[in-house]
């Protein structure tokens, strides 16, 4: 069904989008100079993937929705991104321990849709994986250098990374449009990015000199089908605002 | 005039850059130090008021334009904070000055930016203002300064273009659209017009600056050039300058314009703008709330580096 | 001009409206029970007051808008509140100050408009004013309490208040509005308001053991003009979300 | 049985009500405290799903009526709470139970409220629920417990009926809108079933309850009557009741419905629902923030206190 691959797209879009605006709220307040240029950095690559996801949802729709409709034009209820995406930026530690957790999948997740039998698709993972790669190790690094740096930054990580664990489950469960897109050899089936994706963690927890939260930990999920944390209507209300405040404008 | 003192001012008329090695009298040095940090300070708080819109642009592409200028302005106080190290003092201590009110940043990023359209006046009216206003200083006679203009005007060449080109935007749009262009042309006029500085005769330090090259034009003649370029840029997009004496004198060959509220100038300086203390708290807090995770990098490379050591013994 | 009277009557509705849209950020979050049901009650009494400012200024305007499409459909420009009722709650000591300063104002105001020449002014002072009088008892009392009660309140109570401060003087600064509202006897010169207004602080300030701020400070202003502070317009995105999201939709 | 204890069970089958000042079995003292301060908890913690929408109402009315809601349940928490306290414990030491997970508060609230139409559902089923379950405690032996839900039952009803009204509203609207409405009741269905507890096969305390009379109907009796005053209202809304299973059975005059899913209740109740971790965070960091307005409260009373014994002095 072209649904299924409009569904799949939207949620590759709604990540990147979700994630990259909950970073540019770091705008001008990170803990150091070169932190917010590198945060920007995220953000601004995050952004420009969004974009080519929606651009191919949008043709593929084929409703006329350009990348703006997709982005300011549905509720919550549409949105397709990880609850961990939507999770508050907390203190700079939440911030990483999101990240790092996405960019570990995120990156073996594209590392595989490279390969997908749909050219299009291949050709966006193309682009985002050099960017993703960067992200990868920048956030790892940044983990295992607080993790094991001071009592305090040990123990913001320490708990930043327990927080958002029972966030990760939700990526490696497949639906029905996962099913479908592995089918398809579009996508890899979710469940198979938990392997490495776990060895990747487990290995910088442990140059981090960090804790693995328990791997029976009970996950949250909904978020890929429409149903998020309270946290996603706030985000979206104040992203939206122009362009619901002003229909039809041309910015 | 010690002969060190008549060499120095001689390479300095000589068109001969000072690089950090050089010997340098101590108030070059300091009138130095104090302009750069305040440039590189207003490069840091000027991420603010943009960052105010970016999480509510009107569409991607507008944000990951704004987001990428904001960037280039941490970028630009990395490369400042780095000229001024070049000067004997450090980074943490140009922020403690920041932070402590003590060291000043441009009180144009004292004004609240209300409108999506201030992105577009920013851009336009305070960028275009900050490019001539630098435009001179690549030529200026401290190496390690003019070269990071160089690199700073390049980046705000852009910036100015897109701030014009959001209030194209703005201007071919709706009604409501244009109204909210028009509001930000008229709250950003005068400060930007301000962001020279005070008129020449009012200005202490401006000849011993000239003398040093680190001031090459008056603040009247750039502030001049600054109403010059824009009010046919204001005409081109059918907003109305908000200044009812502003008219083109064909004699000079320049606009002439009316008085400006220096004591609102004043009264900002002081601290009493609409954003003084918000902008300078929300700093002050990022820092603050950023200390352990600086701490925490500390710590880690001093392991590092202890176990760099230890390694021999260990092995 | 009727533009007067409607842009008055707008001023009294937004800041009924936006004062009362900070105070239920508060709900289910106060220091105490009772503070919950006391803030709610507040944040009640101004909604409806907000409701009856609004009802008769469309009346007035004769477009055919009706309360909630005042309160949903004006973009930040257009609202006529002081600057001092949209800033953050902060903690709850910022919000007893802002309370209290706006309360002390609020009073003496429609005390003078129960005697407007407008009936239907005069008629909704009136019923405001019993509402109001609890209020200032309230915030008064409390204001007394913390600052004549531990280090810890009292230090946070007079931060507060010092903080605020510098957004009281617009109350008593007249614009052609207000002008033309004096010249028909619909309300009181603002200025007048200061006297018993400053009576009424300093007696709360000096039973409270706290310093007056400095009678000179610089005085912030333009929220009635339309000028706010940035904070507006995230709270309005917030509030006018549905309204914009689902144009014309009945709720 | 001892005769105090004989005459207890005896006051209670004659449907005489338990004072405060009476004399009362230790049991039934703590499972009074238990139900009543669970109940007391359920009321403060419910507040925060419906103040989530309270600054998004879509009209000044709605936003009045939810907020009316939230204060009448901060109420019932005083009432409450105040109940508990005749049992000889503080609300101080219950507010401590709750802060540290200790007791528990009804898991419903550990669903988030993701749209507006959930403030329609939740007065409908939850507060409907609630309702179902508190009415017989009107009836209850314990006085002041009694005497507490007759005021509860007489607001929830106002507040069952307010939600059904927003339901009602949607289902008249936009596609969208009856859309969202579906969307709540697909999400709030089951959960509001769970409200009445697990099956009384499972139910361990219900027996020694009910012989106090402070549980008068079974836990499926209670269920089953929601389930038949509920789905008509649904049926009337033009909504689906998200039960294959459901079906009218003539015969018994009641509907059938599905099995519920009790390992979902059992995980919400052991801390895995969706909100269980934030919404406790919130009351926690409510009341850790809130620490130095209640010592300064009480720092102004004991120094008012003093100050009254200082004055026969100082006259």
């Amino acid at each position: 069904m072209p649904d299924d691959k409009f569904n799949f797209l939207l949620r590759m879009g709604d990540n990147a989008l979700v994630l990259s605006q909950r970073l540019s709220q770091w705008c001008g307040k990170g803990p150091a100079l070169e932190e917010d240029i590198a945060l920007t950095n995220v953000a601004l690559d995050l952004l420009g993937q969004a974009r080519l996801w929606f651009a191919y949802a949008g043709e593929l729709e084929g409703k006329d929705r350009d990348e703006d409709q997709l982005a300011f034009l549905r509720d919550a209820h549409d949105f397709r991104n990880l609850l961990l995406v939507e999770q508050p930026n907390g203190t700079y530690a939440d911030t990483l321990a999101r990240q790092f957790y996405f960019d570990s999948w995120h990156y073996f997740l594209l590392q595989e849709l490279t390969k997908s039998s749909d050219a299009r698709v291949a050709d966006i993972a193309e682009k985002s994986i050099k960017e993703v790669s960067y992200h990868l190790r920048r956030s790892g690094d940044l983990v295992v250098r607080l993790g094991d740096g001071s009592e305090q930054s040990r123990s913001m990580m320490q708990a930043a990374l327990d927080d958002l664990w029972m966030y990760t489950g939700e990526m490696f469960k497949a639906d029905a449009v996962d099913e479908a897109m592995t089918a398809q050899s579009i996508a890899p089936a979710p469940a198979d990015l938990h392997a490495p994706w776990l060895a990747h963690v487990q290995g910088i927890f442990e140059e981090a000199t960090l804790v693995l939260p328990p791997a029976n930990a009970w996950m949250q999920q909904g978020g890929r089908q429409g149903k998020h944390t309270e946290h996603l209507g706030y985000l979206l209300a104040e992203m939206q605002f122009l362009q619901r405040a002003y229909p039809g404008a041309q910015w | 005039m010690s002969p060190e003192e008549r060499a120095f001012q001689e390479k300095i008329d000589a068109g001969v850059k000072i690089e950090p090695k050089d010997w340098m009298l101590e108030g070059y040095r300091k009138t130095l130090i104090r302009q750069i940090s305040q440039h590189a300070h207003s490069e840091i708080v000027g991420q603010l008021p943009e960052g105010n819109w970016v999480t509510r642009a009107p569409t991607l592409k507008r944000k990951s334009i704004l987001l990428a200028k904001i960037q280039d302005e941490a970028g630009h106080g990395l490369y400042l904070y780095s000229a001024a190290e070049t000067l004997g003092v450090s980074r943490d201590q140009l922020l403690a000055d920041l932070h402590s009110g003590k060291a000043k940043y441009s009180s144009i990023f004292n004004y609240p930016t209300l409108s999506w359209a201030d992105m577009g006046a920013i851009g336009w009216l305070v960028d275009g203002s900050a490019i001539i206003n630098q435009i001179p200083l690549c030529r200026c006679s401290y190496g390690p300064y003019a070269r990071a203009m160089i690199r700073v005007c390049k980046e705000e060449s852009f910036h100015a273009r897109q701030g014009y080109d959001i209030m194209m935007a703005l201007c071919k749009g709706t009604p409501e659209q244009k109204q909210m262009a028009q509001d930000a042309l008229n709250r950003w006029w005068w400060p930007s017009l301000m962001m020279f500085g005070p008129s020449d005769a009012e200005s202490i330090n401006s000849a011993q600056s000239a003398q040093w090259r680190i001031k090459l034009f008056s603040n009247d003649e750039l502030r001049q050039k600054m109403v010059d370029q824009t009010v046919p840029q204001a005409e081109y997009l059918g907003l109305t300058v908000p200044d009812p004496d502003l008219k083109w004198n064909e004699e000079t060959g320049h606009y002439e314009f009316g008085e400006i509220d220096w004591s609102e100038f004043q009264n900002v300086l002081k601290g009493n703008g609409p954003c003084n203390r918000e902008r300078l708290r929300t700093r002050v807090q990022a820092w603050e709330d950023g200390a352990w995770f600086r701490d925490g990098l500390n710590a880690y490379a001093d392991k590092q580096a202890a176990r760099k050591t230890q390694v021999p013994q260990a092995a």
